[in-house]
């Protein structure tokens, strides 16, 4: 049957347990293991402009691989995350300030702060689906930024609150050079769980939940608990990413987590592929270096002198915004699944190569 | 592999499949060059079993492939004199061929009135109206059900479908499975409607069918799919005498019937490839 | 208790809502046809508000006749934009052509700024007078103009949604786009039909909210400022959308009052509809006038 | 065969849905090991008794009992977890997923393991009992003849193969009572044939009490144990094939007029 | 050549803040365009790129970044409370002088002597007074135009503004003093930064019967609110902070009476400023013609960069322009007015601990009709520098 073209020809498993790989051929898990330590050259090779830069994917990434969970593998659609991501750089501040527990512990403890607080903006899920629930979400996002400029006790109030910088065995990590294998870690670790999750128990409920609830739950799976769950879930992740986006910069104020960012969050899922891992991961990327590639391209102008008087630099100025939205646009029109799913195709087609179909 | 041509005795088929082959996804090779022709005025039926590629085939011909990232990779596809593969199915609609689609597919959120002017969109004449009436005609069940069709009965929508086909009154239907989730009386009746309005109106038809014995009965000319190609076609009296055809689509064949009870294990599946 | 303040902020609450259910109805009007959620709304507003502006303004248009203008370049706008960008995105996941939007909407917000510059901008006096007395209370002349607009297009879309041909393609695509084919609706025609009419509407909305508030790029927030309206309402429900725009007006303003009053919070006017609006979505999922899907397997 | 309780028993179910009545005071019950066909128009009210009985619906009036527990007010992830899978009329499958978590699905309430242990994959229990279960479910796929689609994509598979995994889901579930509706829609003989196969077996072999809904009167005269007739709601009829068949208002209600019988036979053959 | 030290501009002109940023932002880049051409740093060519962040932080702190370890930038002309706020650790630790325009009090308590300061910003300055004291400034302006206006029983005060860092700033600090000053003080009243229909707001106002009101927002907020409590017939005398207080925002109002605002620096139309001569200078950098009208953002801009330019040429002389030498550049001088500018910037004073540039602030009162606008100087404030006042 034609079936039989889309088994992969080249691999062949004979336990279970290599089919149930995260990586599911060889070479692409030592591929993943080199890249990365390859990423862990990265400070040894490239300059802090690029550190920083990947300082901010993995926060971005961590907090968009919970979105993920929410919006791609249950089909939660949330506008609230920034919110959350917010929630997580105070908590993770104020605990530390507070009660003196070192910040590598008081970031998964902020996450799990965070997660609490999901979960109570979650309940309306018990009852609300699609669209409607988005907006819910969105009262979320609301919601909590009123909070933070509110909570003097809590955020700081308007002044916003200092968070220490991460300390490991006593020895305080200031500059980028050593907060990036933080934050290496935290990456690689969240990611790991979350491919873990997506292919135990409670992720495939998920997805079940995602692609046809009703028969899901006369498959044995209480909706109620799993769509509170996935909320709480994504917002630890939120939680984390915002933690270390606090501890990085040593100071959370109130504005920055906004509908935008939010926003920005659901990009990173939808352009990165919503229900992949690995997407989020590589949306986070696209999104993180879309200003960044524009901004060069802006400064490349600079050469000519006549890109130089006012007049064209505030042009370009703006021709560099309109480029961010179009680049999102065209990238969507050519990939409207998402980079995970081209990615996908290229591997079917190498794995069928070379007869193709 | 069949050659089609010729076997039929009438000039101009009005529609023509010449060696398609069809890939979803830009991967998955489904269809591997299938043909087939159906004569102006007759009705053709599509046997095969399950993964074939019969719901594929009828997509390719109706466009609707598109919007499953299906794509015709070769052949052609000729209805009425002109070219319509990968052509836009709304285009190919207004050309005046319709397909019902597998597993009902009715506008849930609708009431069935809505559902049948839905079908009657292309057309233009008022005539509309008694055509609501007629479909109530062959099907009075549905008359009843003013809520939502998302919430009629599986059969129900299987009516409405069908019934939604005939208000645009097309020059040629494609069914496919239309007996399905039907109670037999049922069964007996819309194979009913299918000749009457193929004799009345002079639509023309392909149909898809797992009732091979119906399909057959009513059909001029048959064609048998496996895997993605076309392995047998001929007139309908052929088929039906066909060993073959009469092992795996009709039963009894050369040993008599045996009981589904006593089918123990698989008999040993021939196949003609 | 003070019983006159009340009774001003509820009938502003009133005035303005109707304000906010137009500019709900655009989303409603993309999303009954097409199932999308238009995020770049904001920017159709400020656009038309522009637009219209820059007619009046610049060209000296005597003002029906800029108004007349914006709403056809609004159309085309909206049809050439659904050529261009959301064509290509037809049958593909619902949440991509959403990011679309989005992606829109930053376009737009730098392309006005751009264009139009950065800072506020004021409409030349329109009416003879810039606010009219309503029961003890200043409006402003252009709400009421809003006001009765609204009311009309409410009860052409009703009916279009309900009986037209077209409006009945229109909801069949949005239920399921290859069905839609298969029938012949040209989705194509459906999709540009949808968002000519919607921004059509958001240039009226637009313009409104000019002559109020004079023209900014900051004008554009009122966009995701509806959503509660769309949502109460019902988010494919045309009268829904006026409906939840007035609920939500009245629910700010007497916030304010309450806020103002006793509380003094601060803040309550903006954030109260959104605690009000899960309340209420918890009682009625799918908001006040919104159909339930269909649960049957 | 009354002689042991039953395992289903359904005490006069009323389901009414605004003016629509779907079932009329309907009770009959099943004994443990049957193979129990319900038949009847379209319309009868076949698919609500099941969506009753799975719990998607909640009877109007009348109380359905499983193994003796009246499992009326239960949710349908409780019933699943009592031991009732069912598939659908209309396909419901996770149309994303592939065919093996399709199945895996099923599992859900037999594994143990939960989002702290499975995503400490390695380092909890999870592994090793997702691998078990997974060998399960490779028995299920091998049963039903369906691994060279293991890894396909649910929502890409032909009507009929799709089908035929959802029996295997409803399988994974390894319930004591397991619902069909109408499994053998859209299928040609040779496949009923096998499905008829996979059905007595699960009766047989693995011991399941079925109660099935098709239109198919070949099938079900040859493999039910007992028929129940509807129409219009209401029970029309009930007992061993041959009875239920010799029943005029059944032939008339279902089958059409007697002169029809033969050709009648004649599909069945 | 190889005498050059890099200067990085973040500058907002396409974000939220862009119609204000423009005008602030020119202002630097004509300044430092002006520098270079005119011998730079004694010589040494101020390397300088400016940058539209567009008020998103992260891109802000890339681009910090990026000066950093590629351009070994020695100081930074920065914009609003956003990128300041998110910059100040990082600045501090890698000891990066910033000028920013963000007024907040909090910056300017660098050891955190204070105990309300919540971190200490020891690598942040501004030209210009904090937005606390440009609302004690005014209040003291009201209290006495409430008696000279002859004004019976305490006078109204209100904080109008959003909820967010930049409005509310000044929030308690103004009301503190205020009280002080016997005025009776209502609660603040919140109001969107973005544009809106504020009636509501203003029938509260109205009902409030506030004679003073803050306003904390900027551009087309302030517009719209005035607007609608124009409509209303909510009408107090309003107290702009610095950014909703210029010529641009009173001309969009349209009409409006007694619209009172600060500035820390000279009029463009400002007749006999010795300084305003080398203003018009720099404004030919970007505007050749000399015609285009300056705000008062723009020429607090060229301060800013001036400061930074003097302290730049202190540490010239005193070890070479690093960072470090810059901040002890600016504690060099008292009653500093950079050279060429006299009568433009205002005095002002660093120290080590008090990073209070200056405590006078010139208080102007504008109105419009139909689009004309007139503005006319109230008074001169000079506030004292009190220890309680310090960071907040
Ligand atoms: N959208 C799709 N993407 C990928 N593969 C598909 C898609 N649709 C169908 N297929 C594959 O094409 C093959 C034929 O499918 P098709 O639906 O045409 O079979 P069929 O003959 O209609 O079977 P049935 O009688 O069960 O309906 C199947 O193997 C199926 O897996
Ligand atoms: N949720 C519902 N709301 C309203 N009416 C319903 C609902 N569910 C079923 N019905 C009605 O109840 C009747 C019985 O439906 P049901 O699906 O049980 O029929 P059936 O016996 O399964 O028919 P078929 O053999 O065609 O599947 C139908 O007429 C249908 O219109
Ligand atoms: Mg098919
Ligand atoms: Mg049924």
């Amino acid at each position: 049957m034609a079936g039989f073209s889309m088994r992969p020809c080249g691999d062949f498993r004979t336990t279970y347990r290599q089919d149930t790989r995260i990586f599911d051929t060889t070479f692409v898990r030592y591929a993943a293991v080199c890249g990365v330590i390859a990423t862990g050259l990265i400070p040894f090779v490239l300059d802090g402009y690029y550190v920083n830069l990947f300082i901010q994917i993995s926060y971005f990434a961590i907090a968009a691989l919970g979105l993920n969970i929410l919006v791609g593998f249950t089909g939660q659609i949330s506008l609230g995350h920034a919110a959350f991501f917010g929630f997580g750089a105070f908590a993770s501040a104020w605990i530390n300030n507070h009660t003196g527990i070192p910040v590598l512990l008081s970031i998964p403890l902020a996450g799990l702060m965070t997660a609490a607080v999901g979960l109570l903006f979650g309940l309306p899920a018990a009852r609300i689906k699609g669209l409607y629930l988005a907006i819910a979400t969105l009262a979320a996002q609301f919601i909590l930024e009123d909070f933070f400029a509110r909570a003097n006790w809590f955020t700081g109030g308007s002044s916003g609150a200092a968070a220490n910088p991460v300390n490991v065995f006593g020895y305080e990590v200031f500059d980028d050079f050593s907060f990036f294998y933080v934050c290496l870690f935290f990456l690689v670790v969240m990611f790991l769980l979350g491919s873990n999750l997506m292919r135990t128990r409670d992720g495939r409920a998920f997805v079940a939940v995602r692609d046809h609830y009703l028969s899901a739950e006369i498959m044995g799976i209480n909706l109620t608990k799993y769509r509170l769950m996935s909320f709480a879930i994504s917002s630890f992740y939120a939680g984390v990413g915002g933690a270390i986006y606090g501890h990085y910069l040593g100071f959370v104020s109130a504005e920055g987590f906004t509908i935008l960012l939010s926003i920005q969050f659901l990009g990173m899922i939808i352009i990165g592929g919503l229900g992949s891992v690995k997407g989020t991961l590589m949306g986070t990327v696209f999104m993180v270096m879309l200003p960044e590639v524009m901004e060069s391209g802006v400064s490349m102008m600079s050469v000519f002198d006549w890109a130089n008087s006012t007049a064209v630099t505030d042009g370009l100025a703006y021709i560099k915004e309109m480029a961010i939205g179009l680049a999102i646009i065209l990238f969507l029109i050519f990939e409207p699944d998402g980079l995970a799913h081209r990615w996908k195709q290229i591997r079917a087609y190498w794995k069928l190569y070379p007869f193709s179909y | 592999m069949a050659e089609p041509a010729g076997k039929i005795e009438t000039a101009e088929p009005l529609l023509s499949v010449n060696n398609i082959e069809v890939v979803y996804d830009e991967v998955i090779l489904v269809l591997r060059g299938v043909s087939l022709e159906v004569p102006q005025g007759k009705i053709v039926t599509l046997l095969g079993p399950n993964g074939a590629g019969k719901s594929t085939t009828l997509k390719a011909i109706s466009g609707l492939l598109k919007t499953e990232d299906g794509k015709v990779t070769r052949g052609d596809i000729n209805f009425m004199g002109q070219q319509i593969a990968n052509g836009n199915p709304e285009d190919i609609v207004r050309s005046g061929l319709f397909q019902v689609m597998e597993g009902r597919r009715i506008i849930e959120d609708m009431t069935c009135v809505e559902n049948l002017r839905l079908g009657a969109y292309t057309r233009k004449d008022k005539g509309v109206k008694d055509d609501i009436d007629m479909v109530f005609e062959y099907f009075p069940r549905l008359r009843e059900r003013t809520g939502l069709a998302g919430y009629l009965s599986g059969g129900e929508q299987q009516m409405l479908a069908i019934g939604r086909s005939l208000m645009a009154r097309p020059k040629m239907i494609l069914l496919d499975e239309p007996s399905m989730g039907l109670s037999p009386l049922l069964v007996k009746e819309v194979f009913g409607i299918i000749e009457k309005i193929n004799r009345d109106q002079g639509i023309t038809m392909l149909i898809v069918e797992q009732n091979a014995n119906f399909a057959l009965k009513v059909a001029d000319y048959g064609y048998i799919m496996e895997s993605g190609k076309v392995v047998l076609d001929g007139t309908s009296d052929e088929l039906l005498n066909n060993e073959d055809v009469k092992e795996f689509y009709l039963g009894g064949g050369s040993e008599e019937r045996k009981s589904f009870k006593n089918i123990k294990s698989y008999k040993r599946r021939k196949r003609w490839l | 208790m003070n019983f006159e303040l009340l009774f001003q902020l509820l009938l502003n609450g009133l005035i303005v809502g109707t304000l906010y259910g137009v500019v709900a109805m655009c989303f409603v009007l993309i999303y009954k046809s097409t199932q999308i959620v238009n995020f770049a709304q904001g920017e159709f507003l400020l656009i038309g508000a522009w637009v219209c502006y820059a007619f009046l303004v610049e060209m000296h248009m005597p003002f029906w006749l800029g108004f007349i203008f914006t709403l056809l370049f609004m159309m085309a706008f909206g049809v050439v934009l659904q050529m261009i960008v959301l064509r290509p995105m037809i049958g593909e996941p619902i949440i991509s052509v959403i990011m679309v939007t989005i992606g829109l909407s930053i376009f737009f917000q730098a392309a006005t700024k751009w264009i139009f510059g950065a800072t506020t901008a004021t409409y030349p006096q329109v009416f003879e007078t810039r606010s009219v007395n309503l029961l003890g209370m200043q409006i402003e002349t252009a709400y009421i103009m809003s006001f009765v607009i609204s009311l009309f297009i409410m009860a052409g879309f009703y009916w279009f949604f309900k009986y037209s041909k077209l409006g009945l393609a229109m909801r069949a695509t949005a239920f399921d786009q290859q069905v839609a084919q298969s029938l012949g609706i040209s989705v194509k025609t459906v999709f540009a039909m949808s968002w000519a009419i919607s921004a059509l509407v958001s240039g009226v909305a637009g313009i409104v909210i000019g002559m109020v508030n004079g023209v900014s790029s900051g004008l554009s927030v009122i966009g995701i400022k509806v959503f509660p309206a769309v949502i109460l309402g019902g988010l494919d429900s045309i009268v829904g959308a006026i409906v939840g725009g007035v609920i939500i007006g009245l629910l700010e303003n007497s916030a304010e009052f309450v806020d103002g009053q006793y509380l003094h919070w601060g803040n309550l006017f903006s954030i109260a509809p959104f605690y009000v609006l899960i309340i209420i979505l918890c009682i009625k999922p799918y908001g006040l006038f919104g159909t339930k899907d269909i649960e049957r397997i | 065969m009354t002689s042991q309780d039953p395992i289903l028993q359904i005490s006069d179910v009323s389901l009414v849905f605004g003016g629509v009545r779907a079932l009329s005071d309907v009770s009959f019950s099943v004994q443990p090991g049957e193979l129990f066909s319900i038949i009847g128009p379209n319309g009868a009210g076949k698919t609500s008794m099941l969506n009753c009985i799975s719990g998607r619906y909640q009877p109007t009036m009348g109380s359905v009992s499983f193994k003796g527990q009246n499992v009326t007010g239960l949710k349908p992830n409780a019933r699943a977890e009592l031991g009732i899978g069912r598939t659908f009329q209309n396909l419901a499958l996770f149309g994303h997923m592939n065919v093996l978590d399709n199945i895996m699905v099923g599992r859900h309430h037999l594994l143990k393991n939960n989002f702290l242990t499975g995503s400490l994959y390695w380092f909890s229990c999870a592994q090793k009992e997702e691998l078990e279960h997974r060998r399960f479910c490779e028995d299920v796929i091998d049963f039903l003849e369906i691994s060279h689609i293991r890894k396909a994509t649910a929502g890409t598979l032909s009507y009929g193969l799709r089908k035929r995994v959802e029996l295997a889901r409803a399988v994974a579930l390894r319930p004591d009572l397991i619902l069909l509706d109408e499994p053998m829609a859209g299928m040609n003989l040779e496949e009923k044939e096998d499905m008829a196969r996979f059905i007595i077996d699960l009766n047989e072999e693995w011991g399941m009490t079925v109660v099935m809904i098709e239109h198919d009167m070949g099938v079900v005269m040859d493999i039910s144990s007992r028929v129940m007739v509807l129409d219009f709601g209401r029970k029309i009829a009930e007992g061993l094939p041959e009875e239920v068949m010799a029943n005029a208002h059944v032939r008339k209600a279902y089958l059409g007029e007697e002169d029809d019988v033969t050709d009648e036979d004649e599909q069945v053959a | 050549d190889d005498d050059m030290v890099f200067v990085g501009h973040l500058m907002d002109i396409t974000g939220p803040t862009g119609f204000i940023g423009k005008f602030y932002a020119d202002g630097v880049r004509d300044a430092l365009m002006y520098i270079n051409t005119h011998g730079g740093i004694n010589g040494t060519i101020l390397d300088s790129e400016s940058i539209d962040y567009a008020y998103k932080v992260p891109q802000a702190i890339a681009n910090y970044k990026k000066w950093r370890s590629r351009n070994e930038m020695v100081a930074m002309q920065g914009w609003g409370t956003g990128d300041t706020e998110a910059l100040i650790s990082f600045v501090a630790r890698d000891k990066v002088p910033v000028y920013s325009a963000s007024y907040s009090g909090h910056l300017t308590d660098p050891t955190a002597k204070n105990p309300k300061t919540a971190k200490p910003a020891p690598y942040n300055f501004f030209y210009g007074a904090s937005y606390s004291d440009a609302c004690r400034a005014m209040v003291q302006w009201a209290a006495e135009d409430w008696k000279a206006s002859g004004g019976s029983g305490k006078p109204i005060f209100s904080h109008i503004g959003d909820n967010h860092p930049y409005p509310n700033a000044p929030k308690e600090a103004c009301a503190e003093y205020a009280t002080e000053l016997g005025f009776e003080v209502t609660s603040p009243v919140v109001v969107s930064m973005k544009p809106g229909d504020f009636k509501a707001q203003c029938l509260t106002i109205k009902e409030a019967g506030t004679n003073y009101g803050y306003l904390g927002n900027l551009g087309p907020s302030v517009v719209s609110l005035v607007k609608s409590c124009d409509t209303v017939g909510a009408t107090p005398k309003w107290l702009a902070n610095i950014w909703a207080g210029d010529v641009e925002t009173l001309k969009t109002i349209g009409d409006v009476q007694n619209y009172v605002f600060p500035a820390m620096t000279s009029f463009w139309t400002d007749e006999g400023v010795p300084g305003m001569a080398l203003v018009r200078e720099i404004s030919k950098m970007s505007d050749s013609s000399g015609e285009e009208f300056r705000t008062h953002h723009y020429i607090r801009g060229i301060c800013s960069a001036y400061y930074m330019k003097e302290a730049m040429e202190w540490a010239k002389e005193n070890g070479g322009i690093t960072g470090e030498n810059i901040k002890a550049g600016m504690y060099a001088r008292e009653n500093w007015v950079p050279k060429g500018l006299e009568g433009v910037c205002m005095e002002a004073t660093w120290t080590a601990e008090d990073h209070r540039g200056i405590n006078t602030v010139n208080i102007y009162n504008g109105s419009a009709k139909g689009g004309e606008v007139t503005v006319t100087k109230a008074a001169t404030v000079t506030l004292p520098r009190r220890e309680d006042w310090l960071g907040y």
